[in-house]
């Protein structure tokens, strides 16, 4: 036998919907040796999940499969399509292990974290309980949740995004699988992190020989991490080759088109001569000039967003736990203000707050001119009519019995237009509008949320969220799931209406090189508390804070070359660190 | 709207300036505690005094049911004086109140028994047949409803569905007499009277008698509660967890049984709140037919008699079983779905 | 055979109606039959006036009282005692019958059997010649028979030797009696020992009886044990040595008991009449058990606008021509309520009862009554119901006080829970729509009912009512003597509808305080024939199973139980 | 145009659906097929067995047709049922989805009315009121809804508590949605299993309290009747085995449960959008 853990043969999935059938994977063929890495990218909704789905046999009832799916279980291969249930059960976890694409919604509520990790590990191995949830800790350490004895016994929803993520990376580490196919793993994560989880998954390739199917959009992860490429695009595999060849001399036109909207990375350090990506965006300028007029400092605008000395509080375990500590931001009419830092540093709970969907402990939300806590009832509606909003969670935050074109359209029952009800044939339109803008098919609303792969509900959202013309937008993380060349588009939709409404923008992310590309200035977060800000510019140039340097110089290039010395240049900020800190750093 | 904003989500608290941390745990608890037990004693005393006033608003007063059709007026005007019914509704409502402070519920028209000692003799008897049959029930129905909810669609589901609406569309009473019919009076199996006597021992002394009663008053509620586990187990084994469980390998079986069975109880434990006071006020039927005098009948009788002592002390009881069981419904719920816990301040 | 080797015989209780007092002095609420007829197993009544032996007359076998006899002018009566003992030796006097006159003289507004103007208030002297004479001296002539079987049964000799004390300690003494407050401690004491159900079966009081049977056991629940009094010297012995009296909450939960042979006299639902052959081939013998009742809908004649109309008795009549009572009877009731046509009970049979009575006056006849109506004046109006059309008081006029246009649609106020009532009352406005007399029925539990019908006024605001029935277990019951005074009577308590008839009045006052025996039937002919209520059929106390064998039985229309007379075969 | 369809595919909801029309065409159109006479009693014809005299189901204790009569009973059985089970559901379900979804005060002053509702026995509030109200079939209907609202609206608070932490009742309420309109179209959608279950127990409920508040004297009004009635009636003839007054009118009941059940499993596959995961 050779070294093969995963063989796919023609495989075809294809869903049975109310609107038809929707082939999502048409006739795809792939290989994972052991100890390789293979990427899947390709286009937001081109059938990557569903592959990888179809490799531990947990597509939905809806889907019908053909072709074969071969797994390795020690010198014989196994075809999951045709294996019945109660056979896959011992493959899973033990042969191949899955991280899923979304890590909100991926987690039992009522069961605490670690009895979750550590059900994964007692479902292969013969231990005792209390030796399982150890090594449930271990786990949770080990993909950088701080504290987690502590965490291990908390809930799935006191967790940020991030932290989720992490534990479902950590439930598939479990029992040391020869193949983790690792969905989107590492969308929710900032930087630092993210590329602490693949310096994990690095070292378990090379030490354990694990093979890696790694679905992700970020170019930068493929670059640093990928041995082969496979491209995908409308459910079939466009282009497969080794990480240089494919990155570097993309032969497939869609393959060209999906480097070419790579975002240019910020600056990886001050340290660091960054090197800019030969094809950069050309609405990229348009961005910059925004940002000069911004730097310069235009305080006449109206503020739209307002947070003065805001701390948050959350109550675990009957103790209350501080998630913002006296947080100041202001967004104005027509800037874009992005947040940035670690997982779990409260980004999105202080995107909750200016929604007034927190009442801070201390200080003042005040949004549009007005204190979201003390509005109620119609002033309350009304405040929000001019409010839009992306959650982080995608799929969650769309209500699963409703249709995607009700969900889109319910800013606009809610509100109506120019204090107007909007007609159904009006509604209708503008849902087509929207849908459009952010890129998916007509048609799509008159399908469900589940029904759709993660890039394309992170679009749903938007497209919710822009259904009225907001004055202030506040976005959770609203590109993390998408593809560049989809997020390009995308981001260009968001810059367009920006342009044409001016409104404010709270844009949260971890991704520097969109957060630099769009946004006029920056706020850094880091546990809870507001370590810099300024021109977005000049932060991402010269750092002040070697947080922020830290946080920049662990995005990864689309490069594979260019990434080995980003890396290289992390570590060497990271020990650097230890040494001597740089000047002017504020603890 | 002057409450906390409702879509704040369950354990979150934010906005109460943060007390000292482990203080804050059990101030929490047991304000919610003691706040609830006021509202209980507010919806007990609500309670009575509405069923005072009803009692009060019925036709006639309670001396010719007590009396009968041959009643002269001098002894009906020296019963109502006796019972002080002469006097005007809010005083005599307030010396029940007294008197039922100090624990007194005062004497029965016609059983010849202080209420209390004639709620003592029936509850525990109540409380073991319904208890018994409840149990039973949700040991029945809570596998039953997650195995239709596994097999929907198939025909087992089917049959077990339409098994369950069928026991469910029987009167109870039609159901006893079904079983009495073939299983005691043709089969012989079990005696067709529930063990009599007065203690619970002596009716835990006769197995075999407690059979068709319990099974009587099991049946109608494994069909609702078969019902209800059926259709949040469907809810979750939809949900995204039960993808990332089956991930791990944890074999389907166990992924139902541990992460989707507890996360299914919500609508079964809300009923489990509602039976409490079920159980105290006594299945009536199950007891007329079987001959197994208890709450419900005392109840029964004493509504058709107007015995308004004893209707009175049934209807404290039961309003003290309803918020207990409210109150138990809720903490259970609150452990068993850490994201409601929120409710519980 | 099986049936003579037993020793035992159970009895069920009426259903949901458990045992809660012994004491042979009634107070209210405790008055239930199955009540009194425990306590008269346990103490023998002075007078024993039922139908037992078959008809209603005295029962001398099982009574103390030896010859009763009336002096000329009826103003007195001489009753001498049988020669009897109570079970702890000491003899029954006239002492005894004394007690029971104090306490109740005493006691009038506490002793629930109490009227005004009947015992004790009726009698002006109790004389004691010697221990075995008593002489009562009565505040006017009474009639005889009405005083035997209505008066002197509610007198119940009392050890006075055991029960003339206030509290536990004390020396019995029949003189702590002749005082008010004597009477009243001593009746209080007896009472409040009453209330104490856990001791019936020990309390030493109670263990002092002259009964055929003394009481051995008395649960909580209700189940009561009644064992052969070995020291009992009267006439009536029990033959059975341990009577069972079982207590039971629904006729269902009886019927399968008696299905599984754990009852030997039990009762079953009328539909069990239709199929007799399911009990029979168990070894039961089914016989409903009459009852001394009538049964009856009371007309409220000061209804404001049907009460004039009521008042006709040519609408009465017309009515009364509406119910088909042999129909009802048989097929609705399945035998199990039997025609009652007039004021007397009649079954079973009695003197009381007059041919006219028994004849119906006013059989089931749709046509008669539609001449009636129409011959003054009525005619069916758009929607069929009759209207008065010519009102006025001649002859073939509405009459007095009917106005003009009033239709005569009647709204029936029946107890409910019962399917044969429901039955009936459909089966009633069938009948009456298809004759023109719109009827409405509403139903009401049984408190209900009784609770809103009180005599009225035309004036006051309750006197909504039109015509109630609360007879499903037989509207009235009777003592001994059926007399209806209190039913009938102008003013009197009971008399819902305020009937006022001076012909009728006489009559009753006659049938208590006359001599002449043949004033019953006069009262029975007028109240068949004027029709101060509308008959119904009277439905019968139970329908009772009997176990082959046991003998005996025959059943009290009074709904008294007599164990003693009970013997297996063989 | 889907819902159907989805609706459709559920085949044993659709047997349910046409199991109901059919049942409605048997009371309102059946009488028209099959006249008997139901208003005037003929007690010469009263108890006689299937077959005779050209009654198929025989008589009742009347003497009315118990074919016949069994399609007068469903008028009022399927009437009052059906709309005595929806307006309990409907009430119990607002007011749980409210309480729960809003919380605080508002529960908490809202879940004690329910305490307090369920702390008074049913049949005493059955019979107060029967001393009260003139039976009329739209009083019924009201009556039965007052006493059987309390347990869904207990059952869909519990629900609400959990659901009103989702993110997309969070988003709801973040985009400004009124309280109504969040637990209109979202809270009360997504605990529509339960609703569904629920209601086809009150409707089963309401049928066989008809019977029961009869007993009352709160019930119809001959000559009209209805099958909780009739089963009542029936049963008191079990041990003489009379089948055909006992079997129609149940199985009529339990028909109807039945059918409302599938046709409420239907309904929920309709909403019910992620279907099976197995
Ligand atoms: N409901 C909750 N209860 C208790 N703690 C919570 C809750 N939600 C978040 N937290 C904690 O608050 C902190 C901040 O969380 P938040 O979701 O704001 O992080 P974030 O910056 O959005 O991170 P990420 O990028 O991973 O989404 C985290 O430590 C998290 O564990
Ligand atoms: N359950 C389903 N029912 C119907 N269609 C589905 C279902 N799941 C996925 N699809 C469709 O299948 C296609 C492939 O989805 P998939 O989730 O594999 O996309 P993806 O490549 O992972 O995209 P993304 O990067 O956005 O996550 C999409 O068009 C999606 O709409
Ligand atoms: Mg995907
Ligand atoms: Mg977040
Ligand atoms: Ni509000």
């Amino acid at each position: 036998m050779s070294d093969v853990v995963l063989r796919i043969a023609d495989l075809n999935v294809t869903f049975t919907t109310d609107s038809g059938d929707v082939p999502a994977v048409r006739g795809i063929d792939l290989e994972v040796r052991r100890g390789r890495v293979v990427a899947l990218v390709g286009e937001s909704g081109s059938g990557k999940s569903v592959t990888s789905l179809s490799v531990l046999g947990l597509l939905p009832g809806t889907a019908r499969v053909t072709g074969s799916v071969e797994l390795a279980d020690g010198d014989t291969l196994r075809d999951v399509v045709t294996t019945p249930e109660d056979q896959l059960v011992d493959l899973r976890g033990r042969v191949a292990s899955m991280v899923f694409q979304e890590p909100m919604t991926a987690l039992n509520p009522t069961m605490t974290l670690g009895d979750q990790v550590a059900e994964a590990v007692l479902n292969h191995e013969r231990v005792p309980r209390a030796v399982a949830r150890e090594r449930a800790v271990e786990l949770l350490r080990s993909v950088g949740i701080p504290e987690p004895e502590r965490r291990a016994g908390q809930y799935p929803h006191e967790l940020s995004g991030g932290q989720r993520q992490r534990v479902v990376i950590a439930i598939a580490l479990a029992c040391e699988p020869r193949l983790i196919v690792a969905d989107e793993p590492t969308t929710a994560l900032d930087v630092t992190v993210q590329a602490g989880i693949l310096d994990l998954l690095r070292s378990l390739v090379a030490e354990r020989e694990t093979a890696l199917l790694l679905v992700t959009h970020n170019m930068g992860v493929v670059a640093d991490l990928a041995d082969e490429v496979a491209v995908m695009s409308g459910g079939r595999i466009v282009e497969h080759g080794l990480v240089d060849q494919v990155l570097l001399e993309p032969a497939h036109a869609y393959t060209r088109a999906l480097l070419d909207a790579v975002p240019e990375p910020p600056p990886a350090s001050s340290t660091t001569a960054s090197r800019r990506s030969s094809l950069s965006r050309p609405g990229s300028t348009g961005a910059e000039v925004s940002t000069g007029s911004t730097a310069g400092g235009d305080d006449a605008r109206e503020v739209v967003l307002d947070l003065r000395g805001v701390s948050l509080d959350y109550r675990v375990q009957g103790r209350h736990v501080r998630a913002v500590e006296r947080l100041d931001l202001t967004v104005r009419a027509g800037e874009m203000l992005g947040l940035v830092g670690e997982s779990g540093s409260g980004k999105s709970t202080a995107g909750r707050a200016c929604l007034g969907l927190l009442t801070p402990s201390e200080g003042e939300v005040l949004l549009l001119g007005t204190s979201v806590a003390r509005a109620r009832g119609r002033a309350r509606r009304r405040l929000l009519a001019d409010v839009g909003v992306v959650f982080q969670d995608p799929g969650g935050s769309l209500d699963p019995r409703r249709l995607v074109g009700e969900s889109i359209a319910e800013p606009l029952a809610i509100h109506g237009r120019d204090g107007r009800r909007l007609t159904a044939a009006e509604k209708r339109a503008r849902v087509r509008e929207l849908l459009d803008a952010v890129r998916l098919p007509a048609g799509a609303e008159r399908r469900y949320p589940h029904e759709f792969s993660g890039g394309q509900r992170q679009r749903i959202g938007l497209a919710r969220a822009l259904a009225l013309r907001p004055r202030l937008l506040v976005a959770d993380e609203p590109t993390s799931a998408l593809d560049v060349s989809v997020q390009a588009e995308v981001l260009q939709v968001l810059r367009d209406l920006h342009a044409e409404l001016g409104f404010g923008c709270l844009f949260i992310s971890h991704d520097l090189g969109v957060v630099h590309e769009l946004t006029d200035r920056v706020a850094v977060l880091r546990s809870g508390r507001l370590v810099e800000s300024g021109a977005t510019a000049d932060v991402f140039s010269a750092p002040r804070e070697l947080y922020t340097a830290e946080l920049l110089a662990s995005v990864p290039a689309p490069d594979p070359v260019a990434q080995r010395e980003r890396r290289e240049a992390r570590l060497r900020l990271a020990s650097g660190e230890d040494v001597a800190p740089a000047p002017g750093a504020a603890r | 709207m002057t409450t906390a904003i409702p879509a704040q989500s369950g354990a979150v608290e934010a906005g109460v300036a943060a007390p000292p941390p482990v203080r804050a745990a059990r101030g929490g608890f047991g304000r919610f505690l003691i706040r609830r037990v006021l509202q209980s004693l507010v919806v007990i005393l609500v309670v009575s005094v509405i069923v005072f006033a009803l009692l009060h608003a019925l036709p006639g007063g309670p001396a010719r049911g007590v009396l009968g059709q041959q009643a002269s007026p001098e002894q009906i005007a020296a019963f109502e004086a006796a019972n002080g019914l002469d006097q005007p509704v809010v005083l005599q409502y307030l010396s029940f109140l007294g008197r039922s402070l100090t624990g007194d519920l005062g004497d029965s028209y016609l059983l010849n028994q202080s209420v209390s000692d004639a709620i003592a003799l029936r509850l525990p008897k109540t409380l073991l047949l319904t208890g018994l049959s409840l149990v039973v029930a949700v040991l029945i129905a809570v596998p039953a409803g997650v195995y239709q909810a596994v097999r929907r669609n198939r025909a087992v589901d089917y049959w077990l569905s339409t098994l369950a609406i069928v026991a469910y569309s029987t009167p109870t009473f039609f159901l006893g007499m079904l079983l009495i019919l073939l299983l005691s009076q043709t089969a012989g199996l079990f005696p067709a009277a529930a063990p009599q006597g007065t203690g619970i021992a002596e009716v835990l002394a006769q197995p075999a008698a407690l059979v068709l009663p319990v099974l009587t008053g099991a049946v109608p509620i494994v069909a609702t509660f078969s019902r209800y586990m059926r259709s949040a187990t469907l809810d979750n084994l939809g949900e995204d967890y039960v993808r990332t469980a089956r991930a791990k390998g944890t074999a389907y079986r166990r992924v139902v049984l541990r992460h989707v069975l507890r996360n299914s109880l919500t609508p079964v434990v809300a009923m489990l709140g509602y039976y409490l006071p079920v159980m105290f006020g006594g299945a009536l039927v199950v007891e007329q037919l079987f001959n197994y005098p208890g709450m419900g009948l005392l109840f029964w009788s004493a509504a058709q008699s107007s015995d308004f002592p004893v209707l009175l002390g049934c209807v404290l009881v039961i309003s003290v079983a309803t918020v207990v069981g409210s109150l138990v419904a809720d903490l259970v719920q609150a452990l068993l779905d850490p994201r409601t816990r929120g409710g519980l301040r | 055979d099986e049936a003579a080797a037993r020793t035992d015989v159970n009895y069920a209780l009426p259903a949901n109606a458990t045992p809660n007092w012994i004491v042979p002095l009634g107070i209210a609420g405790k008055l239930a039959t199955h009540n009194s007829a425990i306590t008269r197993t346990l103490w023998e009544p002075l007078v024993a006036y039922d139908g037992s032996e078959g008809e209603m007359g005295r029962v001398a076998s099982a009574d103390l009282a030896d010859e009763i006899t009336f002096s000329d002018d009826s103003r007195t009566v001489t009753i001498t005692l049988d020669d009897r003992t109570w079970s702890d030796g000491e003899p029954v006097t006239s002492a005894d019958v004394k007690l029971w006159f104090d306490l109740v003289k005493g006691n009038t507004d506490v002793w629930a059997s109490y009227s005004e103007g009947r015992m004790p208030d009726n009698v002006t002297e109790v004389a004691t010649p010697d221990e075995k004479t008593v002489e009562l001296t009565f505040d006017k002539v009474y009639n005889p028979e009405w005083l035997q079987a209505s008066q002197l049964t509610l007198v119940v000799p009392l050890p006075s030797h055991a029960w003339a004390k206030s509290a536990d300690d004390e020396t019995p003494d029949p003189a702590l009696a002749e005082t008010e407050d004597g009477a009243k401690a001593i009746f209080e004491y007896l009472i409040a020992q009453g209330e104490d159900l856990g001791t019936y079966a020990t309390n030493p009081l109670w263990q002092t009886i002259n009964g055929p049977y003394s009481l051995t056991g008395f649960t909580d629940s209700g189940q009561v044990e009644l064992t052969k009094n070995e020291k009992y010297d009267g006439d009536d012995a029990a033959s059975i040595e341990t009577v069972n009296l079982l207590p039971y909450t629904s006729t269902d939960a009886e019927v399968n008991a008696v299905r599984s042979g754990a009852v030997d006299y039990g009762y079953i639902p009328t539909t069990g009449l239709d199929a007799p052959e399911q009990y029979e081939s168990l070894g039961f013998a089914v016989e409903p058990w009459a009852g001394w009742s009538i049964t009856y809908l009371p007309y409220n004649f000061n209804h404001p606008e049907l009460g004039p109309v009521y008042r006709q008795l040519y609408v009465r009549q017309a009515l009364q021509h509406l119910v088909d009572q042999e129909q009802i009877s048989d097929v609705i009731w399945k035998g199990a309520a039997l025609p009652g046509y007039g004021p007397v009970p009649q079954n079973p049979e009695s003197d009381f009862l007059s041919e006219e009575q028994k004849a119906n006056p006013y059989p089931f006849d749709p046509e008669a009554a539609a001449t009636l109506l129409a011959d003054h004046g009525w005619t069916a109006g758009s929607d069929g119901v009759l209207e008065c059309t010519s009102p006025g008081t001649g002859d073939d006029q509405c009459g007095e006080d009917v106005e003009k246009g009033q239709q005569l649609a009647i709204t029936i106020l029946a107890q409910s829970g019962s399917a044969e009532t429901d039955n009936m009352f459909a089966e009633i406005k069938s009948t009456f729509d298809q004759a023109g007399v719109a009827v409405t029925i509403e139903s009401a539990p049984l408190n209900t009912v009784l609770s809103s019908i009180a005599p009225c006024t035309a004036d006051q605001a309750d006197c909504d009512w039109q015509l109630p029935f609360f007879g499903t277990a037989g509207s009235w019951y009777f003592g001994g003597y059926p007399s209806g005074e209190r039913v009938f009577g102008t003013g009197a308590a009971s008399n819902f509808g305020s009937y006022s008839d001076d012909e009728l009045d006489t009559l009753m006052h006659d049938s208590t305080e006359s001599t002449d025996p043949s004033v019953m039937q006069a009262y029975s002919k007028y109240g068949a024939e004027n029709l101060p209520v509308m008959w119904l059929p009277n439905p019968v106390y139970q329908v009772s199973v009997i176990k082959e064998g046991l003998e005996g039985t025959t059943q009290d229309p009074l709904a008294s139980f007599h164990p003693q007379r009970w013997s297996w075969a063989g | 145009m889907t819902a159907l369809r989805r609706f459709a595919r559920n085949r044993l909801a659709v047997v349910g659906a046409v199991a109901l029309a059919v049942l409605v065409l048997f009371v309102l159109v059946g009488p028209l097929v099959y006249p008997t006479e139901q208003v005037a009693t003929d007690l010469g014809a009263a108890n006689l067995p299937p077959g005779t005299d050209g009654h198929p189901l025989g008589t009742d204790a009347l003497g009315y047709d118990n074919l016949g009569r069994l399609m007068i009973a469903g008028r009022v059985s399927l009437l009052v049922g059906v709309l005595a089970g929806a307006l309990a559901t409907v009430v119990g379900t607002l007011w749980g989805a409210v309480a729960g979804y809003v919380g605080g005060v508002v529960d908490a002053v809202m879940m004690r009315v329910v305490d307090a509702g369920i702390a008074i026995p049913a049949i005493f509030l059955l019979l107060v009121l029967s001393t009260i109200v003139r039976p009329t079939v739209g009083m019924m209907i009201v009556v039965l809804g007052l006493v059987s609202w309390l347990v869904p609206a207990r059952l869909i608070r519990a629900e609400a508590l959990s659901v009103r932490t989702r993110d997309y009742v969070v988003a709801a309420r973040a985009m400004g949605a009124t309280h109504r309109r969040t637990v209109l179209t979202h809270v009360i959608p997504n605990t529509v299993g339960t609703v569904v279950v629920n209601a086809t127990f009150q409707v089963a409920d309401a049928i066989l309290l008809v019977a029961y508040i009869s007993f009352l004297g709160m019930g119809v009004q001959p000559p009209t009747t209805d099958w909780g009635a009739m089963l009542n009636d029936g049963i008191n003839y079990i041990y003489q085995g009379a089948w055909w007054l006992i079997l129609p009118p149940g199985l009529a009941i339990v028909i109807v449960v039945c059918a409302l059940n599938f046709v409420g499993d239907g309904l929920r596959d309709v909403v019910d959008v992620k279907g099976r995961t197995a």
